[in-house]
């Protein structure tokens, strides 16, 4: 073996007294994929970071890093790595330009249509490339970010999560064409808490822990699904959609779309990338408007968002898919949190910064890393605070869209059963969107499965797993979840 | 003078935009003065102290009791070879008494008094104007604004044709006047080949003149005539009494129907101070006269001081403590509003309260004639008669000062009719008398009239505005 | 793209509402100047019998609201009316003007762009170095020192002291001045430092906020060149505020050249608006508002529009 | 920077009564200082340290009620969920944008006798319009951001979310913008002063007097350069210091941290 393309020597970090790195030394070779693997908020966005060298504010790093002078770089948050006000067609017709400066147009367009079938855009490449990054889900966003990077074809790349907010079969697809990118000799560090990807890269674990990095043993085996004891219910749907439509511009995103989630019942929502599930969380957060239908909570149809009081507004929340940039970036994480229940419960500050701390804290979150501000935490850190804040409401219908994504398995284990607990405690109506079919399996009441913005199928987690659910086997084989133990 | 041809020659007045002209007969703006007397010349024009000197005309003689002028005219041609004939008179003379057009002809006042209908010509160079009732001052009238002579029948007036010492170019309004020498003036040909009198703002008069884009600016301010004598190359010409500043009482109306409260604003005002502030020290203390170093101008009356506590005496007798006053003034001339608040400084000291109202530069007189109790304003240079009959008679037309004094008047109708000069002096100085005692106008500051021009050229015009040596060209010599 | 078409569209048909509404504005303000057209020909030597009969000849002695009305009929077909002051027709008195003003206003654009461009983003682009803090107090220097002291200095310093340039366009008409530019150096110059200044500013805010996006540094590190860097990628998201600011050019047009043109003596459209109410000219006003008003309201559709079209973020509608 | 005019406004007066009262010779030399006397015949330095508070104050008042105003607006349409409101909002905007400022401040001054208040309201009401569009471009992207809704969906009070949020996200662009303001409102009355529109010349207010002794530029340029150095030093300083105060969030991370570890 020739040199190794990155080499990490001895990288520790430190931010102001807080040691987050120590002593962390890894190569990554041509054509080898590494994986950090390891638990929220262990430091692995901060390693990757470092060998794109790139520095986070506030944290000084120090050892010794040697990689390419460009590595291309997917930050955690890939979405913010699409300019808002470029058309996707012509960035990645620029990178593509940038790697062939002579290539004629019709083989650039070929290029870039290859591009992003490599990230899993298969259909209608013309209407993408045509559409701003706005005009896409969260995934695709991410997807495309990735897309991006691929485009300009460098020598080594850093991935912090990129099967972010990917379906299964999304997933699937990325990671084989990672690593079939490895295959053509391209070094790979890939930042991930899914074990899935680990595995299906078959690629070198470290495991990333308390800021130290060591060779991990082949990942743990995953959790054996098991079903929760449903309780139906029945009673009055505490949320419903009927027959909603819901269009962007001239995309429909939903097409005649109903459900309904009773108080004290998980519904999870689970459907491809762009497949519309975050739209159907926007209609309950009155952050669309449908063209046609109604969304209704209590019986009651639902304003919009800035139309609703405070006790309307308490009753419906919704953690966000992208939390981090639902964040302000100049109040610290705590009081943030804290405002839900200053504005919506009337709480006094200080008991407000109590619960909220309170709750942060059953969250995983440090009292030091909750007086932050948002650019000091981590990801998924981010993503619990997100969650806190929400909770803080003690909303009567919580929207969660993808909570546990970029979260380890115990941690986002934990998360869950605190959603749970909560839903148990005061019978609120929850509505659970996951790629994380494993888990929701576990977890939800019903399932409902989306595929371009129409329901294909609702049924209950038992009856998926005994395959009587044919919409989504798909999905469930590429999760490995066809074949029920 | 004689020397060699002067090729071009840029003269730069203040300009005034769309409103400037070249009409004779209507132009009133010392620029549109400045371009008719380049192109037209008058029967007569009045000198340095105001007194009427024959041009266009050789010589003018009143009858016994002053209702008839028989006029003589110069040998002179028009700029298209015509001679000057008494019809051109009698022409030019219907024309400002007839129907005006949008802009009125400003001789239609001054020249009132003429009788069109018995008038005459007696011969192709004699012309005899009658008047209405007599008047030994016609000729002074003769001199007064918008009465140059023009062509009989003429009609275009954007195409001037004159008998001045320049023919007529080009002239863009706002902007420039062109003409050319005319070889033929009665007077000479000029050495000037080609004049160019240009319209600017103040700073752009200036700027013109040191980057030597001008040859000539007229109507520098003070600051700018102490900066143009610093600089070498030009020669900065300061005349005195040329522009007459005052206040003006309305005395028609309380306070100041109370002759004591307007004796008292005359001790009220510090007029060094006023003129060493407002005027930065270009000009003279004035003594509420009108036209000192003018022809019966009284020069002998003691001056005016300042002196508060007389000035507090007085309103005491007048029953007239504690007085506020409005004082409306204006940009419209520079030191108004400066002069305005020192005064209202000044009059605090003796007791009164000026409260400073600033209107709109543009349609100040316009105002200031009918409204308000107190206001300023400043003359341009004008014979003292002309000064009385305009502003100062019951039924003047520009009677800032409400004064109606039948007293007065009947002094003016007894000056007019009398033939003697000596005898018509007297009474004018009676009539000073009265307005130094009593009168509605505070004049204190006479200032200097300041131009410039390039150190190369010679017999540059440097008379009081108005008068016959202001703005010649036609003696300009290197 | 059908859409943006109903954008302009619609934008056009309000843009003539709000061009009547300036024109009435600007009519009523006029009004409530003292005095008329009469008043202000009135020199020290009329009478008040003049002064009206004056008033009748100009047609001043009818409602104002007829007066308006009709103008603006007779506007509609493209006749200004004659002004008060001079009694030639109104596109006589303005062609001039505006002839100047556009050559000015155009040949500013084409300097201000590049100009301020490249200075807003040299300074954004390193945030804190030499180079913007020069540049910064250079623009902040120029924003804050009154025009006119600029001016007058740079006539001192360049025209006056050096001879370089004729010191104003005295006497000289524009065909002239485009034969020998050197008359329009100084007018520009002012005219560009005066507008560059805060454009430099709101750019560099810009560019600096933009830079800080991690599309920006995605951009940078996958190897974008800087010209495509700077044109495509941080460009459109940090000129938005700028473009507003350029948008200015109705007032601008009509107050901020003022004192270039009073300087210079340039005869331009300020000039003109300027005498024009000093003169209660209005016919003259009236025309000039309502030209410089259409070009205005034309420019901020066309910025909007290039707004939208660069950050597209909300849909048209 | 900005500490010398400041200072120099709010102390002014009390020295400025040490001057000697009486008038010299304007644009002479002075008894009492070496900058020589203004127009009016008063010391320029005794002129210069009285009218600095006027100027500050305002200036002040006045850049800030037009922000007020300018910024509601532009923000309210920035928000409106509907075209028309927008419309409703800014079309108006764009009127008083091709308004000329001067003729406004000229009414103004004629029909309130030259009331210092009615020329700062005009002068105000000229900077409304291009701060309402300047704000509405700038803002479009925060208040349709996802920070926005959720502060929404927290039930936080529009003020916040407009008068603290919004005003922070949009700190810089906007600093920038005042700073443009403010040196647009010190110099329309001094610019409208050149050009003879002319009202009050008298008062020692610097932006005034810069106006008032332009004339003297040449032969007594302290008239001129006092007045007019106090200013420029006010504005150019607050900008430099707005660009200090006004670091992004990433900067606040780290005091954040360097604080952090300074408490152990
Ligand atoms: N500026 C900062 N000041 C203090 N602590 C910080 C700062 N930035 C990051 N941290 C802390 O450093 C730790 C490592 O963060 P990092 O983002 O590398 O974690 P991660 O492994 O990527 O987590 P996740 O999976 O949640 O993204 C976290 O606990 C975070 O709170
Ligand atoms: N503003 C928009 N304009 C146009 N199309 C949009 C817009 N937002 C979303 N879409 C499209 O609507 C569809 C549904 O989007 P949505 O965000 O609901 O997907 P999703 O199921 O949440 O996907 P993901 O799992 O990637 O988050 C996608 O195809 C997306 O491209
Ligand atoms: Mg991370
Ligand atoms: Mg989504």
């Amino acid at each position: 073996m020739g040199e190794p393309v990155i080499a990490v020597r001895g990288l520790g970090a430190c931010a102001g007294a807080a040691r987050i790195l120590e002593d962390v030394s890894f190569d990554v070779e041509a054509g080898e994929v590494v994986t950090l693997f390891g638990p929220s908020g262990a430091g692995k966005t901060t390693i990757a970071m470092a060998v794109a060298g790139l520095s986070r504010p506030g944290v000084t790093v120090t050892g010794e890093i040697t990689a390419p002078a460009r590595v291309g770089y997917l930050p955690q948050d890939g979405p913010g790595t699409l300019n808002p006000a470029r058309r996707i067609g012509r960035a990645l017709g620029e990178l593509v330009a940038l790697r062939h400066p002579k290539q004629a147009k019709a083989e650039r367009r070929a290029r870039v249509a290859e591009v992003l079938r490599a990230v899993a855009f298969d259909e209608d490449p013309d209407g993408i490339l045509r559409r701003y990054p706005h005009q896409f889900s969260g995934g695709q966003r991410t997807r495309l970010a990735l897309a991006q990077i691929l485009a300009t074809e460098p020598g080594a790349i850093v991935l912090d999560e990129p099967a972010t907010g990917l379906d299964t079969l999304a997933r699937a697809a990325v990671t084989d064409r990672l690593a079939a990118l490895a295959g053509t000799g391209v070094a790979i560090l890939l930042v991930t808490h899914d074990p899935v990807v680990v595995e299906r890269m078959d690629s070198r674990a470290l495991h990333v822990h308390d800021g130290t990095a060591g060779p991990m043993d082949p990942p743990a085996r995953r959790p054996v699904v098991r079903l929760r004891e449903s309780t139906p219910s029945g009673g009055e749907a505490l949320a419903r959609l009927e027959n909603v439509s819901v269009r962007y511009g001239r995309t429909a995103a939903l097409h005649d779309v109903s459900l309904a989630v009773s108080g004290g019942e998980t519904v999870g929502i689970v459907g491809a990338s762009g497949a519309g599930k975050s739209t159907i969380a926007r209609c309950f957060a009155g952050l669309v408007r449908p063209a046609r239908g109604v969304a209704l909570a209590d019986g009651v149809p639902l304003l919009p968002l800035r139309k609703r009081n405070a006790a309307q507004l308490a009753a419906v929340q919704y953690v966000w898919q992208e939390a981090a940039s639902s964040f302000d970036p100049r109040r610290t994480v705590c009081a943030q949190v804290a405002a839900t229940g200053i504005r919506l419960r009337g709480l006094g500050s200080r008991d407000a910064k109590a619960e909220a701390l309170d709750l942060l804290a059953e969250l995983g979150l440090t009292a030091a890393q909750a007086n932050r501000y948002p650019p000091g935490l981590s990801g998924g850190q981010l993503r619990r605070a997100a969650l806190a804040r929400a909770l803080l409401a003690r909303p009567r219908i919580l929207v969660c869209d993808e909570v546990t994504t970029g979260l380890d398995h115990p941690l986002s284990a934990r998360i869950l059963d605190h959603i749970d607990g909560y839903r148990e405690r005061t019978g609120a109506a929850v509505l659970q969107i996951s790629h994380d079919l494993r888990t929701l399996l576990g977890r939800a009441d019903r399932i409902v499965a989306l595929d371009h913005g129409r329901v294909v199928e609702t049924t209950t987690p038992r009856a998926l797993l005994s395959g009587a659910a044919t919409g989504l086997t798909g999905l469930l084989e590429a999760d490995h979840l066809g074949d029920p133990s | 003078g004689g020397g060699t041809s002067i090729d071009t020659f840029s003269a730069v007045f203040k300009g005034s935009g769309a409103d400037e002209g070249i009409d004779p007969g209507v132009g009133h703006l010392f620029i549109d003065e400045a371009r008719n007397k380049a192109l037209y010349d008058g029967l007569f024009e009045v000198d340095d102290t105001m007194r009427p000197v024959p041009r266009l005309a050789e010589s003018g003689e009143p009858n016994a009791d002053g209702t008839r002028w028989r006029i003589k005219l110069r040998d002179a041609r028009w700029h298209d070879g015509k001679k000057v004939v008494a019809a051109d008179v009698l022409y030019t003379l219907a024309r400002v008494l007839g129907p005006a057009g949008p802009q009125p002809f400003i001789a239609a006042s001054t020249l009132e008094a003429v009788d069109l209908t018995q008038s005459r010509a007696v011969d192709d160079r004699t012309v005899e104007i009658a008047l209405s009732r007599p008047s030994f001052e016609f000729l002074t009238a003769l001199s007064a604004y918008g009465t140059r002579i023009v062509q009989d029948g003429a009609k275009d007036f954007d195409h001037p044709v004159g008998t001045g010492p320049f023919r007529f170019a080009s002239f863009q309004r706002g902007k420039q006047l062109v003409a050319t020498a005319y070889e033929d003036y009665w007077d000479g040909k000029p050495a000037i080949a080609r004049l160019r009198i240009l319209s600017a703002d103040t700073d752009a008069r200036l700027t013109a003149l040191r980057g030597g884009q001008a040859d000539f600016a007229d109507d520098l301010t003070p600051a700018a005539a102490t900066t143009l004598r610093g600089s070498g190359g030009v020669t900065v010409n300061s005349t005195p009494n040329s522009g007459i500043y005052y206040f003006a009482m309305k005395t028609d109306r309380p306070p100041f129907d109370n002759p004591d409260v307007r004796r008292a604003l005359m001790r009220m005002a510090d007029r060094d101070e006023l003129v060493k502030v407002a005027l930065q020290g270009q000009g003279e203390a004035a003594n509420d006269v009108f036209g000192k170093g003018f022809e019966y101008y009284a020069d002998d009356l003691p001056q005016h001081t300042y002196d508060p506590d007389e000035a507090k005496a007085l309103l005491r007798k007048a029953g007239a403590e504690n007085l506020t006053i409005d004082l409306f003034t204006a940009p419209a001339a520079s030191g108004f509003v400066e002069a305005a608040h020192l005064f209202a400084e000044q009059a605090a000291k003796s007791g009164v309260t000026i409260n400073v109202r600033v209107g709109s530069g543009d349609t100040y007189y316009s105002e200031a004639l009918t409204s308000g109790q107190l206001t300023m304003g400043q003359s341009g240079p004008l014979p003292i008669p002309n000064h009385f009959g305009s502003r100062l008679l019951t039924g003047s037309p520009q009677n800032r000062t409400d004064w109606k004094d039948p007293e007065f008047d009947a002094l003016y109708g007894q000056a007019l009719a009398t033939s003697s000069a000596g005898e018509r002096a007297a009474l004018y100085h009676r009539m000073h008398e009265i307005l130094y005692d009593r009168g509605g106008f505070l004049f204190w500051g006479n200032a200097s009239w300041n131009s410039a021009a390039s150190s190369d050229y010679r017999n540059i015009p440097a008379g009081v505005p108005n008068a016959l040596d202001w703005a010649r060209f036609d003696k300009v010599s290197r | 793209m059908t859409v943006p078409t109903r954008f302009v569209l619609r934008r056009l048909v309000l843009g003539a509402g709000q061009v009547l509404i300036l024109l009435a504005l600007v009519f009523g303000l006029s009004l409530l100047l003292p005095g008329d057209a009469a008043d202000v020909q009135n020199s020290d030597l009329f009478s008040a019998r003049q002064r009206a009969e004056t008033r009748q000849l100009l047609g001043l002695d009818v409602s104002p609201l007829t007066r308006f009305l009709t103008w603006l009929g007779h506007a509609v077909t493209g006749d200004f009316g004659t002004s008060y002051a001079s009694g030639e027709p109104v596109s006589a008195v303005i062609a001039e003007p505006f002839a100047v003003t556009a050559v000015l206003a155009g040949l500013t654009t084409v300097l201000l762009i590049p100009v301020a461009g490249w200075a807003g983003f040299a300074a954004g682009l390193r945030p804190g170095s030499a180079r913007d803090r020069v540049l910064t107090a250079v623009s902040v220097l120029f924003d804050s020192i009154p025009d006119f002291v600029l001016a007058v200095l740079l006539v001192a310093a360049v025209a006056l002291g050096l001879g370089w340039f004729p010191a104003t366009s005295l006497g000289v008409d524009l065909p002239m001045m485009l034969e020998e530019p050197g008359y329009l150096v100084l007018p520009l110059t002012v005219m560009v430092a005066r507008v560059a200044a805060p454009l430099v500013r709101l750019v560099r805010a810009g560019v600096i906020d933009v830079c800080a996006q991690p599309y920006i540094e995605q951009a940078r590190r996958l190897g974008v060149g800087r010209v495509s860097l700077l044109l495509r990628h941080i460009a459109p998201n940090a000129l938005g505020p700028a473009m507003q600011e350029l948008g200015r050019t109705g007032d601008g047009l009509l107050s901020g050249v003022l004192i270039v043109e009073a300087v210079f003596v340039l005869p331009g459209v300020a000039s003109a608006l300027i005498d024009a109410i000093g003169d209660r000219d209005q016919p003259v006003i009236l025309a000039i508002v309502l030209i410089t008003g259409v070009v205005a309201i034309a420019v901020n559709v066309v910025i909007d529009l290039l707004g939208q079209l660069m950050t597209p973020r909300g849909a048209w509608a | 920077m900005v500490a010398i005019p400041v200072l120099v406004a709010v102390f002014g007066p009390a020295f400025e009564a040490l001057a000697p009262k009486e008038r010299q010779v304007p644009f002479g030399p002075s008894t009492w200082s070496p900058f020589g006397t203004d127009r009016l015949g008063r010391d320029v330095l005794a002129a210069a340290l009285d009218g600095g508070h006027t100027l500050l104050l305002v200036t002040a008042l006045t850049v800030l009620c037009a922000y007020v105003i300018g910024f509601s607006a532009g923000m309210a349409a920035a928000v409106a969920p509907r075209r028309w409101l927008e419309d409703l909002l800014m079309r108006p905007l764009d009127v008083l944008l091709c308004l000329p400022s001067l003729l406004i401040i000229m009414v103004a001054a004629v029909r309130s006798n030259g009331s210092a208040v009615a020329i700062a309201a005009a002068v105000g009401l000229a900077l409304i319009a291009p701060i309402a569009r300047f704000v509405r471009m700038a803002a479009r992207d925060v208040v349709h951001g996802p920070v926005m809704d959720a502060l929404r969906m927290q039930g936080e009070s529009r003020r916040y979310r407009y008068g603290r949020y919004a005003v922070r996200e949009l700190a810089r662009p906007i600093a920038a913008d005042v700073g443009v303001r403010i040196g647009a409102a010190v110099y329309f009355l001094a610019s409208a002063n050149f050009l003879g529109l002319g009202f009050d010349t008298t008062s020692t207010d610097w932006a005034v007097a810069v106006a008032a002794n332009k004339d003297g530029l040449a032969i007594a340029p302290w008239s001129v350069l006092v007045p007019g150095g106090l200013i420029v030093l006010l504005v150019l300083g607050l900008n430099l210091l707005w660009d200090d105060l006004l670091a992004d969030p990433r900067r606040i991370a780290t005091n954040d941290a360097v604080r952090a570890a300074r408490h152990g």
